[in-house]
């Protein structure tokens, strides 16, 4: 099972390794993929060298790392089914760790720091987990992010942490994290990111392996009926914490990466429940059905905050459209729709179609345009009787 | 401490003197807000004619708070910044050649980010933030960059002691905890007498800025009275409902009550303990009330015993009848947008923009070109310039040294706000340790 | 002139005042939990929408009528009927706000993943947010005359102790409109057909009750709730853009502590939390933050599916 | 031997169960089914023997082992497995991989993380005999919720019989199924049964086809126990005529 190009379906494909079959066209996407990820660095040079200010590396950084959380995510998500709003308190939890060692523990090695960061936010996932995984559904939610809150008003509470202000990341005479020993200085940016690069790689490797092994047919199983997964022998509560540990698993790595890199924590940056929701929302911009989704929505969602930020003071407004226009139109997401069947896919035939029989005959618009209006009017009429039902009582 | 009445007169500084203290150029002139005396002078300030500096406009970029709760403060920092800008291109940019565009972005939510950008952006110099942990999260980043940051706020006392130990790029202009606490224990001290306060109580924002302040607050009042802490209450940012913490305060009845609340929560809280019958069991002293000057409720504090303290400004110390660059900063700042009443955050973008800017052209002058990066730092450092607040100074530990203010609160119908009445004046070294000493330690040394 | 007892009886009326705004806020969102099934994270929202709402009214109502300030039993009940009529008419502002959420956003997505209304109502938050601010701006607005007009009537001074009238008239209020829910929901034929839904949507169908009508009215209903909070809020301090994620928070606390969807235990759980958080703030300050969690995390850990049980049927 | 020891449970003021004592010999491939009215907790019983309900009272036996308190995934595993009476498949799954998710299961094999679940040899021989056996080729990739109900219902079963079990318990396995398939479902269930040896209790309401097809035959009437022999009962007990088919004699 070497890799090599290999005969399927009468096309070639590219096997990458057991199991990992792509077609041509799919191989080169990863190959892209991977290549644009460490490209980012130069690119942004360039990006900067054009004045493009937005795509700036510590942006794209966060994006990354949060995307990376909300893969771990995802693996509840998609499989099991369970929605957790309160991943930020392994991301948390994670960071947290890398600072409190860092400066009361006076641990320099960038690596360790993450070591701890992951261990912690495993151990945390596991207690949360084990307390919240009794309930389902949106219990299950509130659950969640009621502990996450816990841990923030801890932090918040805590002047050892820092309180609101949160804590550097530096620790003592090094004043930064080292990498075997050695000091980064200017390079630290750069080289944190290539690290976060490859630790989001293999992250991504072992998601591929979880999402294809019998434990994820357990998942699913799971996600689609309880009651039925006990009953074909399957321990449920065991499995789900377990899902929900390695989930955490991710969210401890990613807060560690976050802590590193940026050499700062705060209780709002990392652990307020508006971080777990971003985590979450980047999984369905993304694509929760898609194993890259995630991290693509975790991007995607940071810099679109960051540039929408410095273009309108109603941000929050365009974020909130972007979010409704993707219930309502691409409810795959990004990477979902883009792939085959998607709405992107569809749309682009339907455009292709509209146009064509426009071009026949321009009288459809009206008909288009009489259609919208009479679908407008009837769900205008039907809130107005209802406005009428509930102001006045059942007629 | 001085009383207001004794220098109220001041406004008939010595243009010569002044001139001389901050260099003697135009933009040091516009900045104090002398610049009507300069007119019809046609004199050059030196480095002006000097061809060595091009006409290359200045980039320079702020954090600070525009929206939110904390847009009431940085909002008022932004303005200021603005005005003084304005004043530095209304005679031609720095060394009369060089204007400069101020670009303002929002430290809400990722301000390391922000700030990154404005050094990918090629800023030459930045000020702000205002929040205490987004400037002791860039205060490192400034060090590594080498790019001069001037902080407008940002009070937290660790911040040169630990943070950044020894800086060279980050200073800070605006008065810091250990001045604005040590002011209002003075103040309470001077209001009641040393021997009238046996107990105290804080009510204070429940994040690390309020529990600072408090601490701060209680060891500088411990030390001058000797008096016991009865109640220390941290109501939420923007709480709704303070009335717990009233009520505690009215079971104490503690003869002190220290607040560092700030905007719209001094409004909550002042309409909550005039209804709670608060300030007939208490005194109140806080160290930025008057934040909520243009907001706050005339009838709540009418009759009551607040003092508030306003840092290193109060738009009407000197007498704005008497001191006319004052006059004129109050005026032309409450034709800015947002700015009903120019307060302390106010002068605290002000100030930092005057501070890097006066010692620019201090440098241009020594130098006859345009300073490095380092080289700014370097003439920063115990810098003195002037500004409509009167006299400041950077000291060597990078911390701004000025007079604070503190005064009676009272309700100013004309005004259409609060007002400091009866002013008292504290001067840098009965606010501040030495450069070279912590707060810590220099409290310490107090005599009981 | 303060006892320990006046204290802690003001403490726990404190803490009454602030668990009767947290119910209002937190009954909304727990029967639109329990019967939607619908985790409605933009319910602060109509909260602050509500403040911003209320102090236009309260405006125009107090423009109208004086505040009480010399007294006189006339002018002062004058003026409470005001102030009252000018928080229902908040609410009842907010019922068509809440009937176009439920009927254009909601409707469409109860058939789909969980997920997607978690990400529907919190773009709803934020286009609610973004929304209050394009009309009221940034800056927090306030009412005049409200709190200190009521505040002269005297009341808790006939008792000897030191307590705002408008506290009073909050927990008066609050308790009116506890009441009033128990009443419809209980006793009225239409809260007869909410409680029906929830407990089996089929057979309520069945019986031809409309689902569709019953789901709008109960948005409707929490966002009635939500505006009255909000309005009551407003006076003794200010409508400001962030003050609808804090409601939110403790009101799923107080959800979580209740148990799903019951109604009683949001009432319970609302001045457990009102009153122990108060009680902490008076005798551990550094507590009050975590407090609400805290309570939250030692009844989950006694009784992990909170103090009642779901909805429909315990209400 | 699956055995009910005095099982009781009570919902509010209903008994579902009054004292069910009954006996399930492990003779290969025995067919039992247990019929009774409407509410004369059939249901309640099959629940309390598989663990989705705990008696109130009373003990389940298992090859001699109490398996009271054990959970119904560990019961699985014991040999105890069970269908639904309203399908309960995994509905976003193919055929394939519902069958496929079975076995693994039975095999323990979802416990593991980092290998591939394709390619197992042994276990796609099961799934693909499984699939044979209970005529699913024809919709071998087809999602369960597009199913039509009687392949719905066979996959329920085919799936129950994956789990390789000494005891099945079958909860109506062919109500809601149109007359013409329920034979085919039925002699499906009775033809892999046999072949497998798997002792069979099941749920039936249609009296012809507990007349054909039942070795044993229980009836249940308001919780309790009302006969317990062979098919003919049916004809003999008068009482038990009234209460399942409102014969009145």
């Amino acid at each position: 099972m070497s890799p090599g190009l290999v005969d399927r379906d009468g096309e070639t494909h590219v096997r990458v390794t057991s199991g990992l079959v792509l077609s041509k066209r799919r191989f080169a996407g990863l190959i892209a993929g991977v290549l644009f990820l460490f490209a980012v660095p130069d690119l942004v040079r360039v990006a900067q060298a054009l004045d493009i200010s937005f795509f700036q590396l510590g942006v794209i950084h966060r994006g990354l790392v949060f995307g990376f959380a909300a893969v771990g995510l995802n693996l509840l998500l998609r499989h099991t089914e369970l929605v957790s709003f309160g991943h930020a308190a392994f991301f948390g939890t994670g960071a947290y760790t890398a600072a409190v060692a860092a400066v009361y523990l006076d641990v320099t090695g960038l690596l360790v720091l993450l070591l701890l960061a992951t261990a912690l936010g495993t151990v945390m996932a596991g207690v949360i987990g084990a307390l919240s995984l009794r309930h389902t559904g949106l219990y299950f939610a509130l659950l969640t992010l009621a502990f996450g809150q816990l841990l923030y008003a801890i932090a918040l509470g805590q002047s050892a942490l820092g309180g609101s202000d949160g804590m550097p990341v530096r620790p003592g005479e090094a004043n930064e994290p080292l990498l075997f020993g050695q000091a980064l200085g200017d390079a630290y940016g750069v080289v944190t990111y290539y690290i976060t690069a490859v630790v989001v790689l293999v992250g991504l490797l072992v998601m591929w392996r979880i999402i294809n092994s019998p434990f994820r047919y357990a998942l699913d199983a799971i996600g689609q009926d309880r009651t039925r997964a006990e009953f074909i022998g399957l321990p449920v509560r065991r499995y789900v914490w377990t899902a929900f540990v390695i989930s955490g698993v991710y969210g401890g790595v990613a807060g560690g990466l976050f802590a590193v890199f940026r050499r700062y924590v705060t209780p709002d940056g990392t652990l307020y429940f508006l971080q777990s929701g971003d985590i979450l929302y980047m999984a369905i911009l993304g694509g929760f059905k898609t194993l890259l989704g995630p991290l693509v929505g975790g991007v995607v969602l940071i810099v679109l905050e960051f540039v929408g930020r410095s273009v309108t003071p109603y941000f929050e407004f365009l974020t909130g459209t972007v979010l409704l226009i993707l219930v309502f139109g691409f409810p795959e997401g990004i990477v979902g729709s883009l792939g085959e069947g998607g709405v992107f896919r569809r749309a682009v035939g339907q455009t292709r179609h509209g146009v064509a029989s426009l071009r026949e005959d321009p009288s459809v618009a009206g008909d288009w345009g009489r259609r919208i209006g009479r679908g407008l009017r009837q769900q205008i009429d039907e809130s107005l009787t209802t406005l009428r039902v509930v102001l006045f009582g059942v007629s | 401490m001085v009383r207001d009445a004794d220098v109220h007169d001041s406004g008939g500084i010595d243009r010569r003197g002044l001139l001389k203290a901050v260099g003697g150029t135009a933009v040091a002139a516009a900045l104090a807000g002398c610049s009507s005396l300069l007119e019809g002078d046609g004199e050059d300030g030196p480095g002006q004619a000097d061809g060595t500096v091009t006409d290359e406009p200045i980039e320079a970029g702020m954090l600070t708070f525009t929206r939110g709760a904390a847009g009431v403060l940085g909002i008022q920092a932004q303005r200021g910044a603005e005005l003084a800008v304005q004043r530095i291109n209304d005679v031609g940019g720095i060394a009369g050649r060089r204007e400069i565009t101020l670009e303002v972005v929002d430290e809400g939510d990722s301000p390391l980010d922000s700030y990154n950008q404005f050094i990918e952006e090629g800023k030459d110099v930045t000020f702000g933030p205002i929040s205490s942990g987004t400037h002791a999260q860039i205060a490192p980043e400034v060090e590594s960059n080498e790019v001069v940051n001037v902080g407008t706020d940002g009070t937290v006392t660790t911040l040169y002691e630990e943070t950044v130990p020894d800086p060279t790029y980050s200073f800070r202009f605006q008065n810091y905890d250990v001045m604005e606490c040590v002011t209002m224990a003075r103040e309470a001290v001077a209001r009641l007498g040393a021997d009238s306060i046996e107990t105290v109580a804080g009510v204070n924002p429940g994040y690390t800025f309020g529990e600072d302040e408090m601490a701060v607050f209680t060891r500088a009042i411990q030390k001058l009275t000797g008096a016991e802490v009865v109640y220390e209450g941290f109501p939420e940012l923007g709480a709704s409902d303070m009335s717990n913490h009233i009520t505690s305060v009215n079971d104490e009845e503690p003869d002190v009550t220290f607040t560092s609340l700030w905007g719209g929560d001094v409004t909550t809280f002042l309409r909550q303990a005039s209804a709670n019958d608060m300030f007939d069991n208490t005194t109140v002293v806080g160290s930025i009330l008057y934040s909520a000057a243009g907001d706050v409720p005339g009838d709540a504090i009418e009759g009551t015993e607040l003092y508030s303290g306003s840092r290193n400004f109060y738009w009407d110390h000197p007498r704005t009848g008497n001191w006319q660059p004052g006059r004129e900063l109050f005026e032309a700042a409450q034709d800015q947008d947002g700015v009903s009443i120019p307060n302390a955050h106010y002068m605290s973008g002000y100030g930092a923009v005057t501070a890097w800017a006066t010692a620019v052209e201090k440098a241009i002058d020594l130098l006859g070109s345009y300073p490095s990066q380092e080289q700014i730092a370097t003439v920063l450092e115990g810098h003195g310039f002037f500004t409509p607040a009167g006299y400041h100074v950077m000291a060597e530990d990078h911390q701004g040294m000025s007079n604070a203010v503190a005064g009676q609160m009272v309700y100013d119908e004309d005004l259409g706000g609060a007002r400091l009445e009866d002013v008292n004046i504290y001067s840098p070294s009965e606010t501040a340790p030495s450069p070279g000493t912590t707060a810590s330690d220099w409290l310490d040394s107090w005599s009981g | 002139m303060a006892s320990g007892l006046e204290t802690l009886v003001v403490q726990t009326l404190n803490g009454l005042q602030f668990g009767f705004v947290l119910f209002l806020v937190a009954s909304g969102l727990t029967v639109i939990l329990g019967i939607l099934d619908v985790l409605n994270l933009a319910h602060g929202e109509l909260f602050a929408f509500g403040a911003y709402a209320s102090v236009g009214i309260f405006g125009y109502v107090t423009g109208a009528i004086a505040a009480p300030v010399s007294g006189g039993i006339g002018t002062t009940i004058v003026f409470v009927i005001g102030i009252l009529a000018a928080i229902v008419v908040t609410g009842l502002v907010l019922i068509p706000v809440g009937v176009v959420l439920e009927s254009v956003f909601l409707r469409p997505i109860y058939e789909r993943d969980q997920v997607y209304q978690l990400v529907l109502t919190f773009a709803l938050l934020l286009i609610i947010i973004d929304v209050t601010k394009f009309v009221w701006g940034d800056v927090p607005i306030r009412t005049n005359s409200v709190y200190s007009g009521i505040n002269q009537i005297p009341t808790s001074e006939l008792l000897g102790i030191t307590f705002p009238t408008y506290n009073v008239f909050a927990i008066v209020l609050g308790a009116v409109v506890v009441v009033g829910l128990f009443y419809f929901f209980a006793r009225t034929k239409t809260g007869r057909i909410v409680r029906a839904t929830a407990i089996n949507r089929e057979m309520a169908t069945a019986i031809g009750v409309s689902t569709d009508r019953v789901f709008t009215l109960v948005f409707a209903l929490g966002a009635f709730l939500a505006g009255i909070a909000g309005a009551v809020r407003v006076p003794p301090t200010a409508a400001t853009l962030e003050m609808g994620t804090n409601p939110l928070v403790l009101s799923f606390v107080v959800i979580v502590i209740g148990g799903l969807g019951s109604l009683r235990g949001a009432f319970v759980g609302a001045v457990v939390v009102g009153v122990l958080r108060s009680w902490m703030i008076s005798f551990y300050p550094p507590g009050e933050i975590a407090a609400p969690f805290a309570i939250m995390a030692v009844i989950l850990l006694v009784k992990p599916e909170g103090l009642f049980g779901t909805w429909g049927e315990t209400a | 031997m699956l055995e009910a020891r005095g099982l009781e449970k009570t919902f509010g003021r209903i008994t579902a169960t009054d004292d069910v004592t009954l006996k399930f010999g492990r003779e290969e491939g025995e067919l039992v089914f247990i019929v009774g009215p409407n509410g004369a907790g059939k249901t309640t019983l099959v629940n309390l023997l598989t663990g989705l309900l705990t008696p109130d009272e009373g003990a389940v036996v298992m090859d001699g082992e109490d398996i009271t308190a054990m959970s119904p995934d560990e019961r699985v595993h014991a040999g105890l497995a069970r269908s639904f009476q309203v399908v309960r498949v995994f509905e976003d799954m193919t055929v394939r991989e519902n069958i496929r998710t079975v076995v693994l299961a039975r095999r323990k094999r979802t416990r593991s993380m980092f290998s591939l679940a394709d390619g197992h040899e042994e276990v796609e021989v099961t799934v693909a005999d499984l699939i044979e056996k209970f005529r699913l080729e024809d919709v071998t990739d087809s999602v369960a919720e597009e199913l039509p109900h009687g392949d719905r219902k066979l996959l329920d079963v085919a799936m129950s019989f994956g789990l390789d079990p000494n005891y099945l318990l079958l909860d109506e396995p062919t109500s809601g199924v149109s007359t013409r398939e329920k034979e085919y479902v039925i002699e499906t269930i009775v033809e892999v049964s046999r072949a497998e040896g798997v002792t069979t209790v099941t749920i039936e309401h249609d009296m012809d086809i507990v007349t054909e097809y039942a070795d044993r035959l229980v009836a249940l009437h308001q919780g309790a126990v009302h006969g317990d022999g062979t098919p003919e009962m049916l004809e003999t007990d008068d009482e038990l005529r009234r209460l399942l088919l409102g014969v009145e004699t």
